[in-house]
């Protein structure tokens, strides 16, 4: 393949870099709120150390449902750079 | 020059420049929906509130801190609405592609009319904070319902202005021949 | 149809797609607030659990308010994804 | 199909890209939120352990409304990637 | 209408639109802030109703101090829209 | 002068344009720091409206020190617009 | 290899170092998060001294969750950084 | 000098206007830290007013640490706009 | 060798100044992290000063904790300015 | 040299502008962080001024902490401003 010009193949990988870039921001999110709940979870063990395992299962519960968005854009990254359907779309066309 | 730039503005002055107005008030369009941010983040902040306030006063507080929650989270929507207004504008009824004038001005003005109404986040959320502790303070004293209710709006209305300013700074470029 | 250079269609199309995309970061809005509402809301039910039932209900009704903004996002990308205007637009042109 | 230059398809593929990454950061949201209704709900059965399961379904609830539009972010990126309208209108023009 | 020559005049102005844009951004600076004070502003009428009177001046007061910065973004936006020295300077060259 | 086309006084002005209204979005800042001190300000004189004056002068000191970098945004604005360096430099190489 | 100008690879690559730095962006979240965990944990260990091993470990077990997005966004980038398969994919259309 | 086309010079310039501006942004962050201490100071006097100046003093020399990065935002504006060292290196090349 | 054109290696390092510069903007999260653990250590070092080691202890671990991600986009930017494996890969190819 | 067009020199000097621009908004972090220390110090020198130096000392160690990550942000900005390596790696390509 003659890749000395830019081509429409081209185009949409390197976008694909750029979308992956953009869709891992999102893991902001898990990160200040996961934090948040570190937080909360060793304030409340201090005050009430003896419902340890109670706080401590509350706060990973909470916490692995604050995952998931972030998951979704690591899902999308990946799907970009290792399975990218546009590029399939592309050379189906 | 180089190919680079030929390439850049070549391509620019090729382009259909009604598409290119129409392309833009696309991008215009989504970043207005981005001031959506700010009624979001307020009104939960004041569900929350008017919830912790149910929950402490839930005889006589209850009606009242849900009802003025309502109220000023209803004042917070309005610049969840702006935006929405901005973007049906471009996407419905776009005045700038009937504009005489030069194309990529027209284009780049509906970019800067979608820009500014991101200004919105802030009122959304400040309006929210508002109708939160509102909430809050009605519930604790339901018998103070007109007093909070006033301070509530009064401070909502100062907050209310920056996205005023966003909304006519829009409208301006999308409606009057500025350039 | 001739693709061999960038029309004004693709030109549209394409800046839709960012546009679908940036719309959607409405988003964050509701995510937070909610978020907030049901960190109080299970706040209050611990320390009132005979109000459960108004407590949750205040939290719902006020989670169903903060979600407007991200539907209004969700409906200017399904407009720009589905039903693209400016498309129509310009071929009247 | 000759692909040695930009066209349509490839611009309006690129953008998608673009799009899907954009629409995931609204992720940001729920994270935030989700994750402070967690540290909440620690905060609270540490508190009042004997109203545990009314804590963690009230978190629960109200982190499953935070959610979604992470979801919708989510469902217009998958769009954008698998199932792209703007490509099959631009096709149909 | 012709517009398919984009000149230097253009490039300017086109760009102008977009920082007028750019500049309305601090608007969102003092609506949180402003909306701060109100929040707080209804909670101590609502614990001190005998200093109303000074709660909100004060509130007003902030408030308006608070407002600044989104002045500035707007005196540039309409400097940029209406005034613009960036085309006079460049017609004077 | 014939402007026909793009030169780089233009690009120069144009981009100037832009970081003007970027400039700007520091004004978000002060806006919320000081709307934040008029809260806790009207908080405060509402506890002790004995100490009015002191709290009022200690929040506005603070809020002219906070104003700050949004005045800095607003120099590096007006440099640009009315007494760009920029294109001095450029005219002097 | 003769790279006197533009190429695919050249583009790709180059959208690679923006999406691996875009992809860092997601950071800012474990920082503030983490960050809020430390101020939570000291004032706890503050409070309750005897109960510091259980609050710290709390701490860092809640801070560990809470680095997990950080670290997506930095496996991106090293991925797009060093075992870039954009490019390889570009290679074998 | 025929400036009649974008050289060198002129891109390096024009985007020193845009990254002068960019700098500027970091003014957010002092904004905000500085509010909120104005705020607790005025929070402070109005309980402890016997201890104005001890927190008026902690409050200033707070502030003046936190205006540290917007002082290196607006340095790296200022070298940009007055003292472009990339024009220079440009120039020697 | 004749740069009188932009080529590929141009474009890849051009670009990764610009990702350079996006990596740096994680640094936003520890800085207001470690501020948060900062302001709470010093109010707890006021409550308890007998504590004063171990809430400073605490305080400096999990600000430890919250420095990672800013190390980590230090260390792309590092890898994208001094080691930079795309114009490797690109040279190679 | 002959600077009358656009080089690869040009575009990577150019866009170390942006990136050295994008580098400082690293600066929100601390200017927050370190505001919110200097906030409750305030507030703690108020309520226990027997503690003051150990509450400033423990704030400034904190705030110091929280600087780094502007620092970092700095010091790229500086690399790209005055030492920058991409432009010296493209010359000795
Ligand atoms: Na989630
Ligand atoms: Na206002
Ligand atoms: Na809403
Ligand atoms: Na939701
Ligand atoms: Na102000
Ligand atoms: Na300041
Ligand atoms: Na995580
Ligand atoms: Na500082
Ligand atoms: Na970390
Ligand atoms: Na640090």
């Amino acid at each position: 393949m003659d890749n000395q010009q830019i081509d429409g193949n081209a185009l949409i990988l390197a976008c694909s870099a750029i979308g992956a870039g953009l869709a891992m921001i999102a893991g902001i999110g898990p990160g200040i709120g996961q934090g948040y709940a570190a937080g909360k979870g060793a304030e409340a063990v201090g005050r009430q150390p003896e419902a340890q395992s109670t706080i401590v299962s509350t706060m990973l519960l909470g916490a692995a449902v604050a995952e998931t968005t972030g998951i979704y854009g690591l899902i999308v990254a990946i799907i970009l750079l290792f399975a990218n359907p546009l590029i399939t779309k592309y050379q189906s066309l | 020059m180089s190919g680079f730039m030929d390439f850049l503005f070549g391509w620019m002055q090729n382009v259909d420049p009604k598409a290119l107005i129409l392309a833009f008030s696309a991008i215009g369009a989504g970043f207005a929906m981005i001031g959506g941010i700010g009624p979001g983040i307020g009104q939960g902040y004041a569900a929350g509130k008017a919830a912790e306030a149910v929950g402490k006063n839930p005889g006589e507080g209850s009606k009242p801190a849900t009802l003025v929650m309502l109220l000023g989270a209803a004042v917070a929507e309005t610049s969840g609405i702006f935006s929405l207004v901005i973007a049906i504008i471009m996407l419905f009824a776009n005045p700038l592609v009937n504009k005489t004038g030069v194309g990529l001005v027209l284009a780049c003005s509906a970019i800067g009319a979608g820009l500014s109404m991101i200004a919105g986040i802030g009122p959304g959320v400040g309006q929210g904070y508002a109708a939160g502790k509102a909430a809050e303070a009605v519930g604790n004293r339901p018998k103070l319902q007109a007093t909070i209710l006033r301070t509530m709006l009064l401070g909502q209305a100062v907050a209310q202005t920056t996205g005023i300013y966003a909304l006519i700074i829009a409208l301006l470029l999308l409606f009057v021949n500025i350039f």
